[in-house]
Order: structure tokens, then C-alpha cells, then sequence
């Protein structure tokens, strides 16, 4: 626990895991949620995103003056999400099409702006690199989370494999914005659950959780 | 750790990031241009094929502002449309995208026209962001898409419109051979369908029919001069 | 390209697809800013006049960028356009009007790098719509979400006086919440059309 | 029409003995209703009302239990979500899907916002309202009331096994407001009015509903103010459309006895929790009501909208108390 460089790449996995415990993010984590695929690429981009501006961020930050800090990063985090963009839409135009405007919206996800300021412009690039690993590991596990329940009940399906036997009767509300609500305050009353018990034995795994 | 906030600095630190992100960008833009486009280019292609399989040479088309078929890039096109042919350069038929706005967002189709009695043979879904489950039994419902194997939209005397509009009615309650037979629970999704198909047919058939002879033979468009 | 009526459009933006309840777009001021309900209406206010400085923004550098054939620009621009757009009428704003500065102004920065305006002005772009439905569609997604944030206030503000159970206070009654709104906004499908 | 007891205004919830004299009365009301539920829809509307009635009672029990509460079922009012919930359902739901939208209502709709005395919404119309969404099919299939067989077969898709989808049987019927909205069919008054006619399982006979409210309003049970006003408002609203464009929309009386108009203005706009405090707030809220009504059903999508309607005046009623109420104590909000 004590190893700094663990210490990074953990803290996003669970104790500020972004979706969970910091809240950060939400919009993306319900909007294209609705099933595993898109969850997993929405999270793959996202990381992909916080992973390249954070080393880019961290690697020039001695040069760039604070007042035009933001609209540095800014342009970086919009251009690498440009590049994104286009890059989904050449391996498959059908992903990209449920995914709609979602991709060009990581741009506004509060997650990247507040990594790219908060940490990877006050550290080395390897201690910012780890730390946009655990972050993106924790976002996308937390899509996954989210998604594989919508996509099961939903649609019946995991992946576009069916996981349910042929006679189950899908729950359409799971894929309606409904259902992401719904489904993100279930993981949550989990997670807290799990916290207070934890709190209660006195485990360490509570430590800090609450942000 | 930050530089100084100096003119200088900040003038040098926000030109060179812009101009290092405009490189990226151009950079990505250029090496995924081609497949994207080529992307597009298929995934049209194959939606033309499914309404319109005897074809197997296409002619992309357009309607200028004259009501005169063009030649066109499908890409420069909002609703591409496609005259096809058979091995032989015979006309087999149109087909034409349409779009118009659903019970949640834009409808987009593509539907195959036959000259041969002047009837719709076929539509599929190109796009649309309808209520799953409900809205979206437009693409899914069999009762509903066989509305559209033969859906009568024969030229009125004038040649200026369909002789009878399409019109959506309550499903069971279809009669005549230009209705379209709705699905009970997603009227409102069905009735788009049956509108947007009903504004573009208005717009294309007409024409059509008018131009059928110059437009029997591929070849003949290049001999043309 | 979408002949679309401002009326329709309204609607669709404000109650249909609210882009709060079933866009999830401004999810973060929603979250913070629900809680009581004179917050609430000043970050409407707020939101309506960035809404539609920025529709108008995104509209024009739209067909700008559409003159020079460089839309793969159009993302890095329309962030930064309307972020230093909105900036420049916030100063003229303090100068002009401190009256609604005060009222207004602590919220802008908030908003102003928000997913609810980048995603107006990418949706309008996406949909293809003239000025003036650019226009309708920016004051229907402000009401919108000015409503969604109006109810949820309403809510939130009662469930602070009742016990509800420890594990679900905070956020994830919020949430339960937003989704109960979202199942009474699908009342309003079909509206307009 | 004088109240002796103010029935609507909190903090009523302390005096457990009033909330059980109101609870018990509120059943008597409903027991005519349920009556003819059973005689119109047969063995398939009493199962559809049992399982409701047990999935609330359960639910609200099992959350008591796993948040180590006392038990809350010795009031009632869980029986009457239950009785509520079962009576705006399609009578050939499969009971595993009634049992679902029971465990949701009261479970989110009740529970996690505290239990009785606190829900925002309604619990038996947020469990309706999730079903609706969550499967759309089933919740709009309507099988024809009185039908010869109704008290010795049951319909086949009633007893679908859990999670499995349900196969309807052939016989469909429409409801007055979808025959009217999809069809362009109206319906005889006598029938609307006696019930004789389809849909959720006990919101056909406007005539017993009307007499249960009645009874309610004369031993000062109910606030009168919210139904009178719902009604009133969807009255004067499709006269007033009539008026403007004859025949483009359905008469007040068609209006007021079809659909889940009556159920809701009489038994769930009323729920003293989620509506407000004040007389004149009720009017408020009972006009809002009655306006997203006619709104839903003249112009939107879907045949009826009553459910939607009183869920979204539940989140307005806050407001409503925010802004008539006797400012006390001179404090600024």
C-alpha cells in the first residue's frame, strides 16, 4: 500500500474509483451504457484520452504559463479526442453510430479536465501515465458494471451473445435513460453497503473511500 | 513548477500547442479519411443491395433544383438515391433514403421503387433512435415491414404528384394497396415512416416515371453527350 | 435539411428528450446544483443565456468551417469558441449589468465547459438546423433543463426532512429520483409532432 | 362541506390511530371496486389484485426487517398501495411482472425515501409507471371484459413462468381511449360509465368509484378539493377544445368516464403524502393534474396519460407548498 507507484495506478481502480466514489463522469457512464460493447468502448476511448493528455500535460507542464493552463489543455484533450473520433469511425461505422455524439462529448467530461489539472500537471509523466491507467481501468470497469446489467436485462444479451434462455422476456426499461439511473443507484447502494460494513468491522478497505 | 506567466511565454505556449494539435488532428484526419469514407461507401452500398438485390451496377443519382436527375457523388448527398441495374445494363429499379423526423429523433430509411407497376418493393432502416421495444418494432415487425414488399404510389394524371398518398392506418384496418397497416402500441413511429415515405415518393416517383425511357439502358447515359 | 417546426422542436428539446432525463448531458451541476430550489432557477437562468450564446456561436463557426471545407476542426473549435465566447459576455456582462452578473455569474464557469452545451451545439450541427431552429432548439434544451432541475429541487428539498435510510442519502437518492422523473417525462413522448 | 378532521396536512403520520380509521375506511371504499373487478375480469383480475396486495405487503415488510425497523404493515397503508397498484393493472399481466412493479413501487417508490409520511411520489403509480417502461407490450395488452369463461379458465398468459415471455391469447380488446385514439371509434356513455367496457382492472366502473369517493368526502376522509378540481379542469379544458374545433376532440363526459381518469382523481392524486399541505395548494395541484391530463391524451402519443400526469404533479407539489404557505415566523426563504 505504501509504494507510491502502486499507489497511483490503485487509487483510481477503487478508492476513487470515478464513477462510484468521485461521481465524475456520469454523463457518458449513462448515456451510452445501455449495452457491454459500447460501455467497453466509451471506456477504452476515455482512457485512451486521459492516458495520451496526461502524458502530454505532464511532459510540457514547466513550460506552460498557469493563466492559460485550461486552454492548453483544453485543446490538447479536444485534439486527442478528435483523433479518437475518427479512429472509431474507420474500424466500424455501426459502433460509432450508437455511440453518437458521445465520443466528441469525452471532450467536456469533467474526469479529464480535472486529472489533467489536479494531477498530471503536478507530476512526472510516469507517475501521471500510472495514474491515468488506474483512472481509465476504473472507468471502464465501471461502464462494464453498468452496461453488462442493462445489456443482460435489457436485451437478454452480453456482448451480443445471448446469456439468458430464449424465453426471457426483456426488460425495456433498462435500456431507456430510466434504467441507467436506476441501475447506477443499485451499484452505488452496493458499494455504500459494502462500505458500512466494512466501516463497522474496522476493515482497512474503507479507509479514505469516501473521497 | 509553471513557467511565468509572461506575454512572451503564454503567446509561445498557446501557438505551439495549437499548431502541434492542428498536426495531430490533420495527421489522424488524413490517415482514417479514406476508410471512413470507404466505410460509408459500403455500408450504403449493401443497405441499396438488401432493398434492391437484382441490381448489380448502381448509377448514383440526384434531383437538381429543376426536377432533372443528375449524376451524383452519394457522399456530397444528405439522401443519396441510386438508379439499378442488371448484368445487362437493364433497369431493375430505384432506390432512394429518406428521412423525417420520428417520435424521438430523425427516421432514416432507404426504400427500393419499381418502375414495373409503380410500386415500393421494399425499405429498410437506415437510422433511427426510436423507444426500444416499441418505436423500434418499425424495423422488427414483419406485419409492418410487409407493408412495403408492394406498396402501390402510381403517378396521378398530371404527372405532378402520387394519384393516392400514402397514409398510415390503424393496424387490420388496411384496404387499398397505397395504405400502410400501422403497428398498434408505436402509431406515432409507424405514421413517420409512412410521411416521410409518402414526402419523398411525392418528390421522386413523379419524376421518375417521366424520365423511365432515357433511363431504361445504362449505356445509354454514356452515349449521350 | 430538417424541415422540422420551431414548435416541435421545443418541445422535443424541453420535455421529450429532456437532456437531463434521457440525454444524461449536464449531469454534474445537475447533481450539485439540485438541491434547493432558488439555486436551481438562477442555474437555469444561467444556463438558458450560455445555452444560446452558444447555439448562435456553434450555428455561424459552423458554416464558417463548412466555407473553408475543414470540418474535422469543427470539435477543438466549437470548444473553444464557446468557452471564450461565453468568457467575453461574462466580462461585458460585469460591466454592463452587475445587477445580473452577480446572479448569473457564479455559475458560468461552471456551465461553460459543460456536456449539456458542447452537446447542443454538436447535436443542432448533427441535425442539420437552420438558425432560427438552432434557436428554438437552445431555448427548448434550456427549458428542459431548467425543469428537470426546478422538480428534482422540489424533491430533494423534501427528502432532506424525512428519514431516509442511511445507505441511500446523497447521491443515489438523487439518482433514484432523476430516473422516477424520467419515467414521467415518457408521458410526454409524442408531443409536438 | 366542513372537515372536522384535516386529513391532508403532515404531520398527520404521528397519530397512528387516525392513519388506521382513515387507512380501514379507504379499504370499505375500495371493496366495491375490487368487487366488480373480480365479476368484470373474472379469476384473472382477483390474482392480479391478491398478487399486488401480497408483493407490497411483502416488500414493505422485508425492507422493514433488513433496515431493522419496527414493522409499518399494522397501518395499512401498504394494503392500500397494493389494492391500488392491483387495480390499475392489465388484468391478463403475468403475475410474475405484478409482482415486479409491487416489489419496485413500494421497495423505491415507499422504502428508500423513508418509509410511509415520505414518499414523493405515489409507490403504487411508480411501480405502474416502471412496468410500463420496462415491458411495454404486455402493459398495453387488454383482454375483453365479461367473457363467458371468465371464473372457471384463466387467460394463458397470466401464470407465465417468472422471466419468461408471456404468449397473449388471439382476443384482444381496445381500451375506450386507445379505440378512440387509434381506431376512431368512440364508446356508448352508458358503458363507460357502468364499466362495461376494457382496461386496467379496476378503473372501468366509474359509477362505484365515484360513490367510494363520495363516501370518503362525507366522513371528511378525503380532500375533495383535489379530484374536484382534476375533473373540473379536464371537463372545462375539452369543452373549451370542442368549442374552438367541433369534433376534433372527445367530449367532457367521454373525457371523465374513460381510461384511469376516475381511479386516479379520486384514490391516487390523493395520497396525502405526495400532494400538498394547503386547501388551496390541492386546487393548485388538482388543476395541474387535470391539465397535463388533457394535454397527454389530446396531443401525445399515448392513449392515456393519467399516470404520468399525477406522478409529475407529485414532484411539483413541493413547489406548491413552497409558494402558499402561511409564512410563519416572518423567515425569508
Amino acid at each position: 500500500m505504501s509504494n507510491p507507484s502502486t499507489d497511483d495506478f490503485v487509487r483510481g481502480l477503487w478508492r476513487q474509483n470515478p464513477v462510484f466514489v468521485q461521481l465524475l463522469g456520469l454523463c457518458p457512464a449513462l448515456a451510452v451504457s445501455n449495452s457491454a460493447i459500447n460501455s467497453l468502448t466509451m471506456g477504452l476511448a476515455t482512457s485512451f484520452v486521459l492516458l495520451a493528455s496526461g502524458l502530454v500535460i505532464s511532459s510540457i507542464r514547466s513550460w506552460v504559463p498557469a493563466d492559460v493552463r485550461i486552454v492548453t489543455y483544453i485543446c490538447i484533450i479536444a485534439s486527442f479526442v478528435t483523433c479518437v473520433d475518427f479512429t472509431i469511425k474507420a474500424i466500424s461505422l455501426e459502433l460509432h453510430k450508437s455511440l453518437g455524439a458521445f465520443i466528441s462529448l469525452i471532450v467536456v467530461n469533467c474526469l479529464i479536465l480535472g486529472r489533467a489539472e489536479s494531477f498530471a500537471s503536478r507530476n512526472t509523466p510516469v507517475r501521471a501515465v500510472l495514474d491515468a491507467l488506474g483512472m481509465g481501468a476504473g472507468f471502464t470497469v465501471s461502464l462494464l458494471l453498468i452496461g453488462s446489467v442493462r445489456e443482460i436485462l435489457g436485451s437478454g444479451t452480453l456482448f451480443g451473445m445471448a446469456v439468458l434462455p430464449a424465453g426471457f422476456q426483456t426488460w425495456t426499461v433498462m435500456i431507456l435513460p430510466s434504467g441507467g439511473f436506476f441501475v447506477l443507484a443499485l451499484w452505488l447502494l452496493i458499494i455504500n453497503r459494502w462500505q458500512q460494513a466494512a466501516e463497522r468491522t474496522g476493515s482497512p478497505a474503507a479507509e479514505g473511500a469516501g473521497k | 513548477m509553471t513557467a511565468a506567466s509572461t506575454p512572451l511565454a503564454m503567446f509561445r505556449t498557446v501557438v505551439g500547442v495549437g499548431m502541434l494539435c492542428a498536426l495531430l488532428i490533420v495527421g489522424v484526419y488524413e490517415a482514417t479519411a479514406l476508410r471512413i469514407a470507404d466505410n460509408e461507401a459500403r455500408a450504403l452500398e449493401s443497405a441499396v443491395l438488401e432493398v434492391l438485390p437484382q441490381a448489380k451496377q448502381l448509377r448514383s443519382i440526384a434531383l437538381s433544383a429543376g426536377r432533372q436527375i443528375v449524376d451524383a457523388e452519394p457522399a456530397d448527398q444528405p439522401l443519396p438515391a441510386f438508379l439499378g441495374y442488371d448484368d445487362q445494363g437493364d433497369l431493375v429499379g430505384a432506390a432512394i433514403t429518406a428521412a423525417g423526423m420520428g417520435y424521438q429523433d430523425t427516421i432514416e430509411v432507404i426504400y427500393a421503387y419499381s418502375f414495373e407497376g409503380s410500386k415500393i418493393v421494399g425499405m429498410r432502416v437506415l437510422q433511427s433512435l426510436e423507444t426500444p421495444g416499441l418505436g423500434t418494432r418499425i424495423e422488427t415487425d414483419p406485419d409492418f415491414t410487409a407493408n412495403f414488399d408492394a406498396l402501390d404510389v402510381a403517378v396521378n394524371a398530371a404527372g405532378s404528384g402520387l394519384r393516392n398518398p400514402l397514409t398510415t392506418v390503424p393496424q387490420g384496418t388496411k384496404t387499398e394497396a397505397w395504405q400502410i397497416d400501422a403497428i398498434t402500441g408505436a402509431t406515432v413511429s409507424s405514421e413517420a415512416v409512412g410521411d416521410l415515405l409518402n414526402q419523398s415518393a411525392q418528390l421522386w416517383v413523379p419524376v421518375l416515371v417521366r424520365d423511365a425511357i432515357q433511363l431504361m439502358r445504362l449505356a445509354d447515359r454514356e452515349e449521350q453527350p | 435539411m430538417s424541415d422540422a417546426t420551431h414548435w416541435s422542436i421545443f418541445v422535443n428539446a424541453a420535455l421529450i428528450n429532456n437532456f437531463v432525463l434521457a440525454y444524461f448531458l449536464g449531469l454534474c451541476p445537475f447533481m450539485g446544483v439540485s438541491a434547493k430550489l432558488s439555486t436551481a432557477l438562477r442555474m437555469g437562468g444561467a444556463v438558458t443565456f450560455v445555452m444560446l450564446v452558444a447555439s448562435t456561436c456553434a450555428y455561424w463557426l459552423n458554416q464558417l468551417l463548412l466555407v473553408l471545407d475543414v470540418t474535422y476542426l469543427r470539435l477543438i473549435s466549437y470548444v473553444l469558441v464557446i468557452a471564450s465566447t461565453v468568457q467575453l459576455v461574462e466580462m461585458l456582462l460585469r460591466k454592463l449589468s452587475p445587477a445580473s452578473f452577480r446572479a448569473l455569474g457564479i455559475f458560468l464557469p461552471l456551465i461553460t465547459t459543460n456536456c449539456a452545451i458542447l452537446g447542443l451545439a454538436l447535436f443542432q450541427t448533427n441535425r442539420g438546423y437552420g438558425f432560427s431552429q438552432c434557436i428554438a432548439f437552445a431555448l427548448g434544451a434550456a427549458a428542459g433543463f431548467t425543469l428537470a432541475l426546478v422538480l428534482m429541487a422540489g424533491v430533494r428539498e423534501k427528502l432532506d426532512l424525512v428519514p431516509v435510510p442511511e445507505v441511500v442519502r446523497g447521491a443515489s437518492a438523487a439518482l433514484i429520483v432523476a430516473g422516477i422523473l424520467s419515467l414521467s417525462f415518457m408521458g410526454f413522448a409524442g408531443l409536438g409532432s | 362541506m366542513r372537515k372536522t378532521l384535516e386529513i391532508a396536512s403532515s404531520p398527520h403520520v404521528a397519530s397512528g390511530a387516525s392513519v388506521e380509521l382513515i387507512m380501514r375506511n379507504v379499504v370499505y371504499a375500495l371493496l366495491p371496486v375490487v368487487a366488480f373487478a373480480v365479476f368484470a375480469f373474472g379469476l384473472a383480475a382477483l390474482l392480479v389484485i391478491l398478487t399486488a396486495t401480497l408483493a407490497c405487503v411483502g416488500t414493505e415488510h422485508a425492507c422493514n426487517r433488513l433496515a431493522g425497523r419496527e414493522s409499518t404493515l399494522g397501518d395499512g397503508s401498504v394494503v392500500i398501495t397494493g389494492l391500488l397498484y392491483g387495480l390499475v393493472l392489465p388484468p391478463a399481466l403475468p403475475l410474475w411482472m405484478v409482482a415486479v412493479g409491487g416489489i419496485f413501487g413500494v421497495g423505491v417508490g415507499k422504502f428508500l425515501f423513508g418509509g410511509l409520511g415520505a414518499n414523493a411520489f405515489n409507490p403504487a403509480l411508480v411501480g405502474r409507471a416502471f412496468l410500463q417502461a420496462a415491458f411495454p407490450g404486455a402493459m398495453t395488452y387488454w383482454s375483453p371484459a365479461f367473457t363467458p369463461g371468465r371464473f372457471s379458465e384463466l387467460p394463458g398468459s397470466i401464470l407465465t413462468l417468472p422471466f419468461a415471455e408471456p404468449a397473449f391469447d388471439a382476443v384482444t380488446a381496445a381500451t375506450p381511449l386507445s379505440a378512440l385514439k387509434f381506431r376512431d371509434t368512440g364508446t356508448e356513455m352508458a358503458d363507460l360509465a357502468l364499466g362495461l367496457t376494457s382496461g386496467s382492472v379496476g378503473e372501468t366502473c366509474a359509477v362505484l368509484i365515484l360513490a367510494g369517493g363520495v363516501y370518503l368526502v362525507a366522513r371528511n376522509m378525503m380532500n375533495w378539493r383535489i379530484p374536484v378540481a382534476i375533473l373540473a379542469t379536464v371537463a372545462l379544458m375539452s369543452l373549451v377544445a370542442g368549442a374552438v374545433a367541433p369534433g376534433a376532440y372527445p367530449d367532457p363526459a367521454f373525457m371523465l368516464f374513460s381510461g384511469g381518469l376516475m381511479l386516479g382523481a379520486v384514490y391516487m392524486a390523493t395520497d396525502p403524502v405526495a400532494s400538498p399541505i394547503t386547501n388551496a395548494g390541492c386546487w393548485l395541484y388538482g388543476l395541474l393534474i387535470g391539465a397535463l391530463v388533457v394535454v397527454i391524451r389530446f396531443w401525445g402519443g399515448m392513449p392515456e396519460g393519467v399516470m404520468y400526469a399525477i406522478l409529475l404533479a407529485n414532484a411539483v407539489s413541493p413547489h406548491i407548498d413552497n409558494v402558499i404557505q402561511p409564512r410563519v415566523y416572518g423567515t425569508a426563504r
